[in-house]
């Protein structure tokens, strides 16, 4: 019951602060709303018992990659306001387009079942500890993949680099 | 009835903590006086051991300055952040085998996740400010959060690695209760990057570069009064002395000691505590200030290489062994 | 090396700009015309490695007593590191009501200020000067104080202090407290 | 419908392409009222504008109005960290214009408060040189030397800061043993208390990295930007005007003028540091060498300090009836004009006088070495960060009563 109230309040604080992050005018509240948001995640990581994830959550978007909007939202100086046109010039068909992926999200939720399946339900990661269950399965089964997802990452890091470096030798 | 426990002893931590706080400031007055040939406060009480409950009482009834042209909601609720994040990190600290309010198996990260949380207080206490001096302090601040961060938390893989846990009752058990068994001596790369780290986590000189006083008149503070002001500095103590308890618990091995103090088994802790707050006193009556791009480069080019190297040689010393 | 055969030396290079030279206490001084003034300076520094510029300031002569020349003087001290000589040029300004005289900045970047303070307390035009504007005394300062004609006290306070105490008397009327808690019950 | 919409974005007040910043007059790190106009990229200023005169009390037009011994006292308001070195420096120039003799007593004294002004000046320096980088134990280590300074001024003349010690053709008091004692304690202690600084600071990485190459002057920079005292001689220019054209009794002393290398902040420190040895070195011979002697001359044009109160010690008869009256009346006023620089610890002050056979100086020119080095500021700021300028700023060593005048 409590974990069910505590998932209603979460869930229900992700939506809102979704919305808000994009209703916002100030950029800086809609980045605040954000944390907040990844702060509820963290929540609900917590009721399913994936600690680890819940801690990254907070560490690696809350702690670095906000902070890293933040600092690009305040070094990017506005001075004339942002004008956008509409991706979709008809509202009419804007409204048919997002009504039309609201129901394609919710025809996936049957497919959801609940109850403990795989290698590693609850009790077993409680008595593992999740942070070893999910070493053992990233370091056995998975390597390959992180491994490519690690390089992936590297190529971005040196990639912006060498976009910093190009724009500076304009200068 | 368990609930009711835990909040008494949530209270009784709290006071215990705060009371602390306010008397690390007169320490750090009294040390940094006698360092520098003068007597710090000595008018109230005796010897001046009042002082900081007369500060804190002077804080509570200044007034409360907000600027006009400052984001009001954020502004109030900046020294807020700070301090929360920080008490809430006092949580997971292990003071002796048991005493522990929550004893989480990723005890280690979430000390990570609320330091990383309370430079949002920083952030938005220079943003809200609407002031040029404090948003150069804020600018600062995001810098050096996001350089120290890394090396800080790589600087204590090493750590997790030999001891196999991000539990902090667990990385104490493991480094046994010899002296010579505690993690210093193997991680020695790692402390060395993991104290540089904290000073810069912490504000502190040489890295106060976010309030300097000659530079910035005082940073992300300048427009902060009263209470709100005392939140940021009660923070900011809270966090030296988390700091140094991360520090007691990865690598001075915790609550042990060469012998076990009957009644009072927090004692060794806090004494290693003590002996790491009075380094960062030590330091601030001791060393100049770092330029901003010279704390960038020591940052990214000297801490990080040491930890990953660091990590590299506990490899390859947990593989061969 | 004397200051003397310097002063003789750039007599003889121009000839018709200097007036005359004086002595006084052994330092010397040159009396010149200031349109070469910036051809002196370069003489004086290049030939005679007069590289450093002591005191640059203005004179108003309007009531001076005994020999002087022109109602403004634009007074250069200058001064070689290496021979340890010192001459002194007193550029005689003929038009008092608009002084003007050429900038030496080209010459010493340091004389930028000293030729700012002679324009604002002597009201000295320095042609070619990069930011010439007022530097002791606020921008809307009016007169140029150290002209023998500007009253030691003057009439009248500076703009910017009279307003301050108009300010200050209408700050003084206003109930601080009382407007605080009304934009409480605003809120 | 529309074809395209807005978003309104809110623009923040002021907001410019660059970053302006105001720092001061009110700022922790200016060295009084200063201000300095920034622009800012990042932390990196791209143009900079000292901005003086917010301590501009007149004194040029004030003297023309006020005797030659009247004036003496509005210098001790120029550089008031050597308020000492100030009136020397009037003293000496007011002296050769009117061909006053100076006691050879007396150019010793002269020599003695002089250097202590400069040992006091350059702690106060180095003091707040190290609190602006950051260093904050080395500000009280060197109060505490300077309070020992200004205790013997105290006691010599009864002023800590304003001394107006010297008089025209003297100076106003002479020494006690006393004050001997106490000096001679001092400058034995003194060398010690440098290489205490220099083992705090000159050990430092930090330091080191704060320092060295930051603001580098070569030496025709430095006399194009019209740089005097150490701030020159960090930069290898001999230019020291106690050995150039020397006054009081500098002649009869043996000391070396410390020069630089490089030009930049460290090479200044290093300057300084060598310059307060030497300065103590000076004490030592006025100590040793003090001639007896009256410490007022014959011809003397002023007040001499009453040993008791209420009874006038007069150094000659013609001398006893109202002081300050008799330099109006004196016929050594020749026309004539003089420009005498002394080497005070911030640089050249020089003094131009325009005397026309009046009691009154006809025009009185500060040459203040603080206002051109605060000029220079606008050539060093540009391209350095802002923990730098702060560093210039101390490196320069400029007190705003002296810019402002």
């Amino acid at each position: 019951m409590l974990n069910q109230l505590a998932f209603l309040y979460c869930a229900s604080v992700i939506i809102g602060t979704a919305l808000l992050a994009v209703r916002f005018k100030n950029p800086v509240y809609s980045v605040l709303s954000v944390l907040v948001l990844f702060f509820h995640m963290a929540g609900l990581y917590l009721l399913l018992n994936a600690e680890f994830l819940a801690a990254i959550q907070i560490i690696v978007y809350a702690g670095a990659v906000l902070v890293l909007y933040l600092f690009v939202l305040f070094l990017v100086s506005l001075r004339e306001e942002v004008k956008i046109e509409r991706f979709i010039k008809s509202h009419r068909l804007a409204t048919a387009v997002s009504i039309g992926l609201g129901l394609s999200l919710l025809m996936i939720i049957p497919s959801f079942k609940l109850g403990a399946k795989g290698e590693y339900p609850v009790e077993r990661i409680t008595e593992l500890t999740h942070t070893k269950a999910m070493g053992f399965e990233l370091y056995s089964t998975y390597l390959l993949p992180f491994e490519v997802a690690g390089l992936i990452l590297l190529i971005a890091v040196i990639g912006g680099l060498v976009l910093a470096r190009k724009e500076e030798e304009i200068k | 009835m368990q609930i009711l426990i835990i909040l008494l002893q949530i209270a009784a931590l709290l006071a215990i903590v705060l009371l602390h706080v306010a008397y690390t400031t007169y320490f750090e007055r009294k040390i940094i006086g006698h360092m520098q040939v003068r007597m710090g406060p000595m008018l109230v009480g005796w010897h001046g051991l009042l002082q900081p409950i007369a500060d804190g009482i002077k804080s509570f009834f200044k007034e409360d300055i907000i600027p006009e042209q400052a984001d009001k909601p954020l502004f109030l609720a900046a020294p807020i952040i700070c301090l929360v994040t920080m008490l809430a990190s006092l949580a997971v600290l292990p003071f002796a085998r048991g005493w522990v309010l929550a004893d989480i198996n990723i005890g280690l990260l979430f000390l990570f996740a609320m330091s990383s949380l309370a430079s949002y207080g920083i952030i938005l206490a220079g943003w809200a400010s609407n002031s040029k001096y404090t948003f150069l302090g804020g600018m600062r601040s995001m810098a050096q959060v996001i350089s120290y961060e890394i090396p800080m938390g790589l600087s204590l893989v090493g750590v997790m690695m030999l001891s196999g846990s991000l539990n902090l009752t667990e990385i104490v058990t493991a480094q046994g209760t010899s002296i010579f068994s505690i993690y210093l001596f193997p991680q020695i790369i790692g402390f060395f990057v993991f104290f540089i780290a904290m000073l810069a986590e912490t504000n502190r000189v040489p890295f106060d570069l976010p309030e300097a006083e000659t530079e910035l008149v005082s940073g992300y503070l300048t427009e902060y009064s009263g209470m709100r002001y005392a939140m940021f500095f009660m923070a900011e103590y809270i966090g030296m002395m988390v700091m140094a308890s991360i520090g007691t618990v990865c690598f001075l091995g915790g609550w042990n000691g060469p012998f076990e103090i009957p009644f009072f088994p927090p004692f060794w802790f806090i004494l290693k505590v003590y002996g790491f707050l009075f380094l960062f006193i030590w330091i601030r009556a001791t060393l100049p200030r770092y330029r901003y791009d010279q704390l960038m480069e020591l940052g990214w080019k000297l801490l990080i290489p040491l930890a990953l190297l660091n990590i590299f040689l506990t490899g390859l010393f947990k593989v061969f062994t | 090396m004397e200051s003397i055969l310097i002063a003789e030396d750039l007599r003889n290079n121009f000839p018709n700009a200097i007036f005359e030279t004086q002595i006084h206490r052994g330092q010397f001084s040159s009396i010149v015309a200031p349109e070469p003034i910036v051809e002196m300076c370069r003489f004086l520094k290049e030939d005679y490695k007069m590289n450093h510029l002591n005191c640059l300031t203005g004179v108003d002569n309007l009531s001076r007593k005994g020999k002087h020349f022109e109602r403004f003087e634009v007074i250069y001290q200058l001064y070689s590191i290496e021979y340890r000589v010192g001459l002194r040029l007193k550029a005689q300004i003929k038009d008092s009501e608009d002084p003007s005289i050429d900038s030496i900045t080209s010459l010493w970047t340091g004389a930028d200020w000293l030729e700012r303070e002679t324009f604002d307390l002597l009201g000295i035009t320095f042609n070619e000067h990069p930011n010439l504007k007022r530097i002791l005394t606020p921008e809307d300062w009016e007169g140029h104080p150290l002209q023998k004609t500007y009253k030691l006290k003057g009439n009248t306070e500076w703009n910017g202090f009279t307003k301050l105490k108009e300010k200050v008397k209408q700050l003084k009327q206003f109930d601080f407290y009382s407007a605080q808690e009304g934009t409480h019950s605003n809120d | 419908m529309t074809e395209s919409a807005t978003i309104n974005v809110p623009v923040a007040q002021g907001n410019e392409d660059k970053y302006k910043l105001k720092m001061g007059p009110q700022h922790p790190a200016t060295h009084g009222v200063l201000r300095v106009d920034l622009e800012l990229d990042g932390e990196t200023i791209t143009d900079c504008d000292p901005k003086v005169g917010y301590l501009h009390r007149g004194f040029e037009k004030l003297a023309e109005h006020r005797t030659y011994a009247q004036n003496l006292v509005l210098t001790d308001r120029l550089d008031y960290m050597a308020a000492m070195a100030n009136n020397v420096g009037y003293c000496e120039a007011v002296e050769k214009l009117l061909d006053i003799q100076v006691s050879n007593r007396a150019r010793f004294l002269r020599v003695m408060v002089c250097e202590m002004a400069r040992l006091a000046s350059h702690l106060l320096w180095l003091a707040t040189h190290a609190l602006d980088i950051g260093a904050m134990t080395v500000f009280l280590y060197a109060f505490r030397e300077r309070e020992t300074l200004m205790e013997i001024f105290a006691e010599l003349c009864g002023s800590r800061l304003t001394n107006t010690y010297t008089c025209l053709g003297g100076v106003r008091q002479d020494v006690t043993h006393e004050i001997m004692r106490k000096l001679d304690n001092f400058i034995n202690e003194f060398p010690a208390c440098i290489e205490e600084y220099e083992t705090l600071i000159d050990t430092n990485r930090i330091w080191l990295k704060r320092t060295i190459g930051v603001a580098p002057v070569s030496a025709e920079m430095g006399l194009d930007l019209c740089l005097t005292g150490a701030s020159l001689r960090g930069s290898g220019v001999d230019y020291d005007i106690r050995k150039h054209v020397p006054y009081a009794a500098y002649d009869q002393i043996d000391f070396e003028v410390p020069l630089g290398e490089t030009g930049d902040t460290y090479a200044r420190y290093r300057c300084r540091m060598e310059e307060m040895r030497q300065s103590n070195y000076i004490l030592r011979q006025c100590i040793e060498k003090m001639p007896p002697g009256a410490i007022v001359g014959e011809d003397a044009p002023d007040l001499v300090m009453p040993t008791t109160p209420r009874k006038k010690v007069t150094a000659d008869t013609s001398a006893r009836q109202g002081l300050i009256k008799l330099i109006e009346d004196r016929d050594v006023y020749m026309e004539g004009d003089i420009y005498v620089a002394t080497e005070v610890p911030k640089g050249e002050l020089g003094f131009y006088f325009i005397s026309d056979c009046k009691g009154k100086p006809y025009r009185m020119h500060i040459r203040s070495p603080s206002f051109i080095h605060i000029g220079a500021l606008e050539t060093l700021g540009k391209g350095v960060m802002v923990a730098d300028l702060i560093a210039i700023i101390g490196t320069l060593d400029v007190v705003l009563g002296e810019c402002d005048r």
